[in-house]
């Protein structure tokens, strides 16, 4: 099980032919996703990795079936690729890219939800589902298959939670980075939704960070649908100043709102722990998981 | 990217808004550009990037001219909230009804832009958001549909105007709105807007943010941009690096944004103070890495570095390599601490320890032991 | 019966404190349409024949119940007005006003479309159900209830036609002026589907002019459907030069399409006689009717 | 509105889209500025606007600079297709590998605009569409989605190109909707849209009809808009009339356009010949009915004026003061057909009836009648 991807996703790398789109391609097909084409538009015809290059969507899907894309397009042309992708059908896009204005990123969005498509980003390392597919930059070896799901806002401080919580002997059932903008696709809420729904997940861990109020909607509906698996959080950015961007462009304090102490608050007051450093996640799963027993 | 007053002034003037008639004071010379235009009571206001300026002495009035040469000489060269005023808006002062609110946002959740409108204005809005609830207007624009005239009309008849004054309101936030969507606005604020004596609304303050990921398609901005930042800051940039200066003196690296937060807050939680928030990006070459390490230390308060790596685009050898690039061209002796895990690990620790240099595992680890290293050289 | 609007019309108007909005407000009140309330910005609170007035279509329909717009705006502001009665739910907008940009224009069909409104226009006499509900400008004294249904491009040409019907005795089950505009809400075809379905109206009779290619698409129709109804049809413009607008925006030859000939050559192909004379319309009815039954 | 050649080929250069190097010459004494801004062999060509310029002679083509000078001269003063070349455009003459079409206008059935290109241009759309339909490429755009990069590389590719060329189209391609769109293009045409012998793409030629209805937003074509139609036209315009001349003699004024064209038609059914389409709009003052009179009546071809007159919003009372105002304020003896029914008939007969104004109400019979008047007077 495990949530979004799985065996039978299909995907598509938009940007295929750059740095990045054609060093992760490889390590996905190692992986074992099934990376049935790539689109760059002007290097239709050619190949990568074994991967046949189209100009379009279009012309990719017409060839190929596909369901999924993943877009490595720099951020100018990276709202035109996902609109492009949500207009051809795909039904998973996931944005690697960073740096999309938000008014573009606004508009994918709304394009998404009226077609039913599911983002995943923008500035996201994508979504692994350990052992069956991963759409991602993340380094697989860090994850195995398990009961934990997790989501985050974060790239690298997720693959030290992960890592960390694979050595502790707990295995996760997708990993989901929703992505480090002020506007992606889903978020806390979309994330628990779906891991409620998935068998295989028994636990789930929340990695958020200062910016916006995503932490605390989830908190409330952690609350109100009384959630019945143990969620444990993680909040990054306790020592941030206010007003200062720390590096993610969704990172930053406007005014009082977004603080990681108000985060922590509402989660703590929603009965989900929050770890004081990444290494006592594992410890903190362990203890719920035990009292839910 | 924040605007000045005057420059967020001048679009909304290119955008048919009212706002007070003004003029921009960088120096002594130009006080009689101000009786020229304007006539006494003035509003004197430091062109300064911070919040709270009218708190922290940034905003003065004037009865007469020669009040306002007083306080607008006074002001200029002082200090608000620790930065040089370099000029001030003088302004004519208008005789005030009431002060409104309005505001348009990013809405994380919806995944829209949102209005915020108020009869209650002149505080912040998570003020106003407290105080009067009741008078906040909240509307959320629908991407596919935008925002339209007869939304502007609703929320202007919302705060309780009608006939005219209701159309003059709302032919104001059809405009912002053209503004904030022309500029890629990520907050775009008429705060106050005032309703006069006589009946008409005009911007007595304003404030724009532009998106910084949109700033390629607003390249006239592009200098602004720099005025915004330390040296170090658009050094940092200009190197694909994320940088924040803040008062500690552990100097941090690390690779991600979530990862460096996590580390600050690491580091504090054992007791030590952060000097900087430095985020390396994915995937950085030993040049990157030699570039970081110089950035971090040029701030004197650094006693030192806490460099902390998880490789996954990133390679440690790169890292490694970076290090020691760092240490022949910039030849520094303050001491690292560095926790190096991921891709190519073993090739990264090996180049290190060649090179006499000790690599932890665990970042806490890690963050201890630079908290233990600062607290034995901290002088101030 | 009839189409589209009948006794259970509640109609707002927009621009009701217009001279046009204001007078036909008090005609369509006479005739015993439904007008529930109308719309004019800044003019929230007053009253025109004692129809309430709001600023805005939204506290109209929250006010009133309401199915219907009628819109007299200038032309400027008249598309707005279309999308404020779209969005507000109403289900169907008549729009009378001309001189709207087709650029306006499309986006409304488009949105209309995307909520399932019926506009009727722009630069349209309207709509008449005889009898029951007059959503427009037409002098309602020439129409009579019975069984012609009536779809035209035209304004004064159909009211021609409408009053030599009702002379020789044939009464209207609606009226229906599609407008004079290149983008309209409604085609031939349309009002041929709803005639189709209509009990009331046995025979249809389609005015059409020079100007795109609508008449030969319904005359594809016709044919491809079997339809079962009589239909009749006149053309104007027989003698209209190309590259010049004969009055309406619509009424244009550009190039080889949409000259008269055409139009009725394909009328005549699908078996539809086509009246050299409007005056011809009422004896080409009864024949078709004679033959039909 | 339409543009001349020139004009539009001005925008699509505002747009990024290249076209051939050109100069405007409107007298002989400009002959130097060709020298000094093209190299021979040149492409000379009358700017007037009508369909079919080239077959009628107002294209040209010159090798050398003397020829083109006495080519330039001559088309300069002519008429084509009857009208005064005002202008003329003299660009480089391009070596041309393929012609293509392009262009974008309305759809009226989809309700949106549509794109058509093809792979055979040079010559009228219609004419492709018949000749080479499997080289027709349609693509309607969807309104609320707008037209992307993403459909335009695809139109690129369905004409045949690849890499670097189909790029480049798309370009092309996406830069003019966006023209279209800024500029309410009713239509927007590059034919031919040439491809050069180097591999480049060139639009040798540009059509663009700006919607009348649209005008208001493009105020910098006002004038313009008036140069396209005669005195009268532009007279009718003002008034609020819509005004065609044609050349017959019998002169029509009616209310609603569908009927004026109807009305000319049941005169030509009867063996006249209108001399012209007028239609007085809705709910016309009698100021507008003298208006009309005055303006069918300047036509000097005109024997006999036939006015037909269905009341709805307009009222026969008005027609019928309009008709004698106009006989007072010019004094007409010309012969008139009336047709007058509908609002306030009575009225407005009576007016008539007492001035000795006969008034017919079918207007069949009054067709019939203004036929019979003016077969009897027709001189030419």
């Amino acid at each position: 099980m495990g949530i979004i991807i799985d065996e039978d996703t299909r995907a598509i790398v938009q940007g295929i032919t750059g740095t990045q789109g054609s060093f992760h391609t490889k390590l996905m097909l190692e992986y074992g996703t099934k990376v049935v084409a790539g689109v760059t538009p002007g290097k239709g015809g050619t190949e990568v990795h074994g991967v046949p290059v189209y100009d379009t969507v279009k012309e990719a899907v017409e060839e190929h079936e596909a369901n999924a894309s993943i877009i490595f397009v720099p951020a100018p042309f990276a709202a035109d690729a996902a609109l492009e992708a949500i207009e051809n059908g795909l039904k998973t896009v996931v944005i690697i890219t960073e740096h999309i204005p938000i008014k573009d990123a606004v508009e994918v969005m709304a394009r998404a939800k009226e077609r039913n498509v599911t983002v995943i980003g923008p500035n996201t390392p994508g979504i692994i589902t350990p052992n069956k597919c991963k759409l991602g930059i993340m380094p697989a070896h860090i994850f195995k298959p398990g009961i934990i799901g997790i989501a985050s806002r974060s790239g690298t401080l997720t693959y030290e939670i992960a890592a960390s919580l694979t050595r502790a002997g707990f295995g996760q059932s997708t990993c989901l980075g929703l992505g480090g903008d002020p506007i992606v696709g889903l978020n806390f809420i979309d994330a628990l939704e779906m891991f409620r729904r998935d068998e295989q997940t028994r636990a789930v861990v929340l990695i958020g960070e200062i910016g916006g109020n995503l932490e605390e909607i989830a908190a409330e509906y952690i609350v109100k649908e009384a959630y019945p698996k143990p969620v444990v959080a993680f909040v990054a950015g306790k020592t941030a100043p206010p007003g200062k961007r720390m590096g993610h462009a969704g990172a930053i304090i406007m005014g009082r709102a977004g603080t990681a102490q108000s985060k922590i608050e509402a989660f703590r007051k929603a009965g989900v722990p929050v770890a004081d450093k990444p290494s006592d996640i594992a410890r903190l799963v362990a203890e719920r998981l035990g009292k839910n027993q | 990217m924040k605007l000045f007053e005057y420059e967020a002034k001048g679009i909304l003037i290119k955008y048919g808004i009212p706002v007070p008639k003004g003029v921009l004071i960088t120096s002594s010379e130009e006080l009689d550009k101000v009786s020229a235009k304007i006539n006494p009571p003035y509003v004197i206001k430091a062109q300064v990037l911070v919040a709270g300026r009218g708190k922290a002495g940034g905003i003065l009035f004037a009865e007469t001219m020669s009040e306002a040469k007083d306080k607008i000489e006074r002001l200029l060269g002082s200090e608000i909230k620790g930065i040089k005023v370099q000029s001030v808006w003088v302004e004519e002062k208008l005789r005030t009804k009431t002060e409104l609110y309005y505001g348009i946002t990013v809405d994380r959740y919806r995944k829209t832009y949102i209005i915020l409108a108020s009869s209650a204005g002149g505080m912040e809005i998570e003020e106003i958001a407290e105080k009067y609830p009741e008078k906040l207007v909240k509307f959320p624009v629908n991407p596919l549909e935008g925002f339209r005239p007869y939304h502007a009309r609703w929320i202007a008849k919302k705060l309780g105007y009608e006939r005219k004054q209701m159309l003059e309101l709302a032919s104001i936030f059809y405009k912002l709105y053209k503004a904030a969507m022309d500029y890629d606005a990520e907050l775009i604020e008429m705060n106050p807007l005032i309703e006069t004596i006589e009946g008409n609304f005009v911007a007595a303050d304003a404030r724009l943010i532009i998106d910084n990921n949109a700033l390629y398609r607003h390249p006239e901005y592009e200098e602004h941009f720099e005025g915004e930042y330390t040296k170090d800051e658009i050094e940092a940039k200009r190197k694909g690096l994320a940088y924040v200066k803040l008062d500690g003196n552990i100097g941090i690296i690390g690779n991600g944004a979530g990862l460096v937060m996590a580390t600050l807050d690491a580091v504090q939680l054992y007791g030590g103070k952060p000097a900087n928030f430095l985020d390396v990006g994915g995937g950085a070459s030993s040049d990157r890495i030699a570039a970081a390490l110089n950035i971090v230390l040029s701030n004197p308060n650094v006693d030192v570095v806490f460099m902390n790596i998880l490789g996954g685009i990133t390679r440690c050898d790169q890292v490694a390599m970076g290090i020691l690039e760092a240490k022949k061209r910039i030849g520094f002796t303050k001491p690292m601490v560095i926790r190096l895990v991921g891709t190519n690990e073993e090739e990264g620790r090996k180049i290190l320890s060649e090179a006499g240099i000790h690599v932890l595992d665990s970042m806490e680890e890690a963050a201890k032991k630079a908290v233990e290293i600062a607290s034995k050289t901290f002088k101030r």
